[in-house]
């Protein structure tokens, strides 16, 4: 009965570590936020069940796990580890995405810029407590609130705290509710928050055409490490405002970026084992990614009050918030604390200018430090 | 070809009968495999029965599952939801005309 | 015209083998079967189209075959000869799978578990007639009647023989409605096929999104093996059952196993080369896997009858049968045989039971089986 | 670059003219390559031109083909066909309001 | 493990506190990242800003865009429209049921 | 501030050279025609944003272009550069194809093989200008008119041509509606341009389920080498027409064939970057090309005309045209020429025929030249 008594030493239950074990109820508790909160649940369900399948612990002689060559997780976390992934979901987010409010009041465009200070800040907060300069890049991006470029960023500079970074910035998306608003009270008054904003134009279908192939132009030319990421966004865009293909953007944003979601939110999950990914450097990252939120908050919200010094029609600073990105979780954030000061003000639309201008700004910021940072 | 040749090979020198069972472990296999697959289902079988009592045990700390919504893939709000927006215009007509023929019926 | 009488070589007419012509009609019955008698024509019709394309007989110069490197056919199998094929088509199957009459009948779950003998007792076949310890096990999981399964382990133990195991084992899937009405008459009298099941209580929904979690855990704790084939059914249910993730759920159970479904069965088939597949391991292989269906069925059977001994509620025997897997055809065939002997006793749901457990048992069975026989 | 540059010099070897066709068999892989096209095409145009008469000829022997139903991947029975639910509910009420407005207008 | 090993490493190696952000270029990298981010968005700003005034000064050289409809796929026009044809046929049936009942409700 | 001067040279402005620019007006142009002209648009709009992507000039020591080894662009052109994406097309192609006229019309078939002659002459054009033989093959496939079996023939015998070819073939194939009026005109006297042709015979369900097992094997047998391409377009059609497996094809020929059509134009498009591409081998490719579209459809208008010598039943010459390929759009075009002499003729039906007979007559000539000129 050796065999029985080998086989019952390679069972989760003899193996199981303490970090294991508080992986698992983390897993448990990402699952139980997704289902019974609806936090992000397209993002949370599947790296919650993915920390699951890291986490129990197996045998060496198997090829089980993502970081074991040949396992089928290792084969599917290549489109993590290289970054295949995160373009292919731009393309399908690019399908779905409509421009029309940022087309409509192009001035909001700014502060989806302003927000990704917070990128920069944690950057900065990263190499002061003693991250590499291309660690630092990859941290910072945490702020840019867009799981997508924080993975893809990460694959390039620093491939060793991929899992942490995706797993902060994903935890964080899902927390914006929490994040943002104390932040927003905090530097706004009561007056401000209860600025109305004028209702956008209409947009015509040659501004819709037009705007995702001069936009990809103007950024790769200025960015071509965003390239990549843009280009998709925008290809992605451009299949949906021609109308001529219309199947294409269809599937795009249906079943093609379904599939991607589901195995990129599991892998990510499952990369997490928690012999490699409980480290003091995770826990650091998680703390400067809460920071990075929040400056990148309080960015967005400072530059839109700069922009009213000079501005006739003023802009309610909350609309500042959206500019995180984290699309459209923080343009909600947004509506809801706009509605506690004046229950008939309607901000989502407004926010929602900054909030795609925010995809584009951390989408640029990530080329930035890519080409910047790698040697 | 060359996997074939091999494994003929190894077909070959491979013991049988008996003897090779005993060699192989195959008794041994056979029983931890089958007190493995008789443990995970009787243990999924008992937390099944276990599942309500535990529910109704849990039941008043057991936050009620709303009826959520289908967001669009946790990015890109500013979408359309395609598939809402396929009314099929053909059944717009196959509408449109039953009205259309019930109310001329109804003259 | 050399040129011409060169290429008149490389024609099909002029290489074809007795070998590759049997072969071609092998593929054409699984055509006709699938089309004219519906057996699996998901699975029979791509296969035997595979079938067809991988006995034209080709210049060695050109690499087209799924053997050769460098070939397109080559790039699709490494969806099945690495194992990657298999746990996506589970992550469908649970995302298609409605457990609630196994979470309503939780002792039948152990006639899922008492059919996986069929998987032993061949293992032990195999080694009598002279196989490795590795290929017993190989050959011994075509008694799990599950497709994707056998040609997961397969890969992992005894990739030399994956051609046939897998025919067999779909083969054999498709012929259910053959192989077990006889062996559950023989075993079951008249009146125990008379027995009436008592109607399935209704399952509430915090049941059904609980228990692909617990189920995981418990599964993957006692065997780390089955952990991606387990996880990914699980990971599938979840997002079924959880409701917040609908959209990933729907595109898990069509667009994308349709897609894996179509490559995987199609190079199943192209791997069947005459020159590699008709040796006498694969009849050997073909005569163990109609073995090992009849131990399964009547395992099942049996150890319903077993039961039965110490219930107050007697099972009907015939349910035993549905152990095997074969989704969904052996519970059908249980409703047909039950059907029989009382036009008005349905047994079909309660077949399900076992017939959903008998997939996981047969995961269960394969995580043991490479655990123990890997080196 | 590289593979550029390598054409290039490759290009710059070449033989041209009808001189380079004769070297490189340019007729005979032409009448080869018609012939073929032809063969396979023509084969498969008296097949189709054969086809009706092989299938009455078969007639009798031949089974009819039901029409069947479209199953669930060949596992999982247990199963919901999901395309089959999604009755879009706005439909519903587009029905609905239709036909409220035909009785309204009706009265 | 290696990974981490080593990255363990480089952290306990690397400088920190001010210095280090001074010897890594951080301000440098920051300011160059926000100057580029604006820049970009700015210059995003001001061409939509501008592009109703091109469009209407380009206007009379624009050609109409037409409603095009969805090819199948660049090939294969001898193709069934799979999506045109799925009328769900209980959508058919809960019309006609609904047209019925207006009716018998209205005698 | 060093880093700000290095990251400026990075950006496309410095580095943008006049072939780069030039390229760029060329992917707006293919845009430009994809959504104002319609031509194409699911290849030419790709296709067009793939030239834009492929054309922003990027520092060195990013891997973004499609040439950089671990880039993501590099890893999506695998499905290019290996012949992956084509047969995954023809699938695609195969489940969306209706067959019956050709079924209906049997002698029709042999247009779409007179058609081909395009393809052959090309060749001898190509070593006549000093092309290699392997090149020429290659060039001469785009006188088949069809993009997918294109790129599949340059992948195997020309990579470095890979881009011209691909770009060369999709340009005519869309400009289809240009290239062939003027030619069927000048070959077709106005009395046979006026020929009406029968009805077409209605065909049964057993003729359509055989057809496609049939002619692969007739086309495999006579052509191994185009065993994948020809065994991929009737396996779909298999899927189609057996209507148990109605849930694959309709996948094959929804998300499936989109997907890899998005994927397969867009790498197409990028792999244009100037530097490769600008050469004086692509401007005669172009010219080439060009070339063999009008000799494919004279090779075509006359081989009908050849046969009305033969036949009772005239053909209208003018269903020849259709032989090319490039479906449907030549299909379309004589329709359209067909209406300017007989507003009542109707010839779309008809040409089907030899259109679809054409894509299988084009596989088979790149079988034959990749068994013939291969090494
Ligand atoms: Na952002
Ligand atoms: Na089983
Ligand atoms: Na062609």
């Amino acid at each position: 009965m050796d065999i029985l008594l080998e086989f019952l030493k390679t069972t989760g239950f003899y193996q199981m570590s303490p970090g294991n074990l508080g992986m698992l109820l983390v897993g448990l508790v990402f699952i139980a936020l997704a289902i019974l909160k609806d936090y992000e649940p397209l993002l949370l369900c599947p790296i919650g069940f993915g920390i699951l399948v890291g986490n129990i612990p197996c045998a060496d002689n198997m090829a089980l796990g993502v970081y074991d060559e040949g396992s089928v997780l290792h084969y599917l976390y290549f489109g993590v580890s290289q970054g295949v992934f995160p373009p292919l979901i731009f393309l399908g987010i690019g399908a779905m995405t409509d421009f029309s409010t940022m087309l409509s009041e192009p001035k909001l465009v700014l502060l989806g810029a302003a927000a990704q200070a917070g990128i920069f800040l944690t950057l900065l907060g990263a190499m002061f407590i003693g991250f590499t300069p291309s660690e630092a890049g990859a941290i910072g991006i945490i702020g840019g609130a867009d799981g997508p470029t924080a993975i893809f960023l990460s694959a390039k500079l620093a491939p060793h705290l991929l899992g942490a970074i995706a797993i902060a910035a994903y935890s964080y998306m899902a927390l914006v509710p929490v994040i943002q608003p104390p932040v927003m009270r905090l530097l706004t008054t009561k007056s401000e928050r209860l600025i109305r904003m004028r209702p956008p134009r209409q947009v015509s279908r040659h501004e819709r055409i037009l705007f995702p192939i001069a936009a990809f132009l103007i950024c790769a030319m200025i960015a071509p490490g965003s390239l990549v990421l843009i280009g998709m966004l925008f290809f992605g865009n451009l299949l949906k405002e021609s109308t001529v293909t219309e199947r294409l953007a269809n599937t795009a944003r249906t079943a093609m970026i379904d599939i991607v979601t589901i195995l990129l939110g599991f892998v990510v999950g499952a990369s997490t084992d928690a012999d490699q990914f409980l480290t003091k450097q995770s826990l650091l990252i998680f703390g400067l990614g809460a920071l990075s939120f929040a400056i990148a908050t309080a960015s967005g919200v400072l530059f839109a009050k700069f922009m009213n010094l000079f501005l006739h029609h003023k802009i309610n600073p909350l609309i500042g918030a959206a500019g995180v990105s984290a699309v459209p979780d923080s343009a909600r954030v947004v509506q809801v604390v706009g509605h506690e000061s004046d229950p008939n003000n309607h901000l989502l639309m407004h926010a929602m200018a900054p909030n795609v201008a925010g995809v584009i700004g951390s989408a640029i910021a990530a080329g930035v430090l890519w080409s910047v940072l790698t040697k | 070809m060359q996997l074939n040749a091999q494994a003929g090979v190894l077909f070959a020198e491979n013991l049988s009968g008996v003897r090779a069972i005993i060699d192989g472990n195959g008794i041994a296999i056979t029983i931890t495999g089958l007190l493995i697959v008789f443990a995970a289902l009787a243990a999924i079988s008992l937390f099944i029965a276990a599942l309500p009592r535990l529910l109704s045990a849990l039941g008043p700390y057991l936050p009620e599952i709303e009826s959520h919504h289908d967001l669009p893939s946790g990015k890109g709000a500013a979408t359309k939801s395609s598939r809402d927006d396929d009314i099929d215009p053909r059944l717009v007509a196959a509408i449109g005309w039953a009205v259309h023929a019930t109310r001329q019926s109804d003259r």
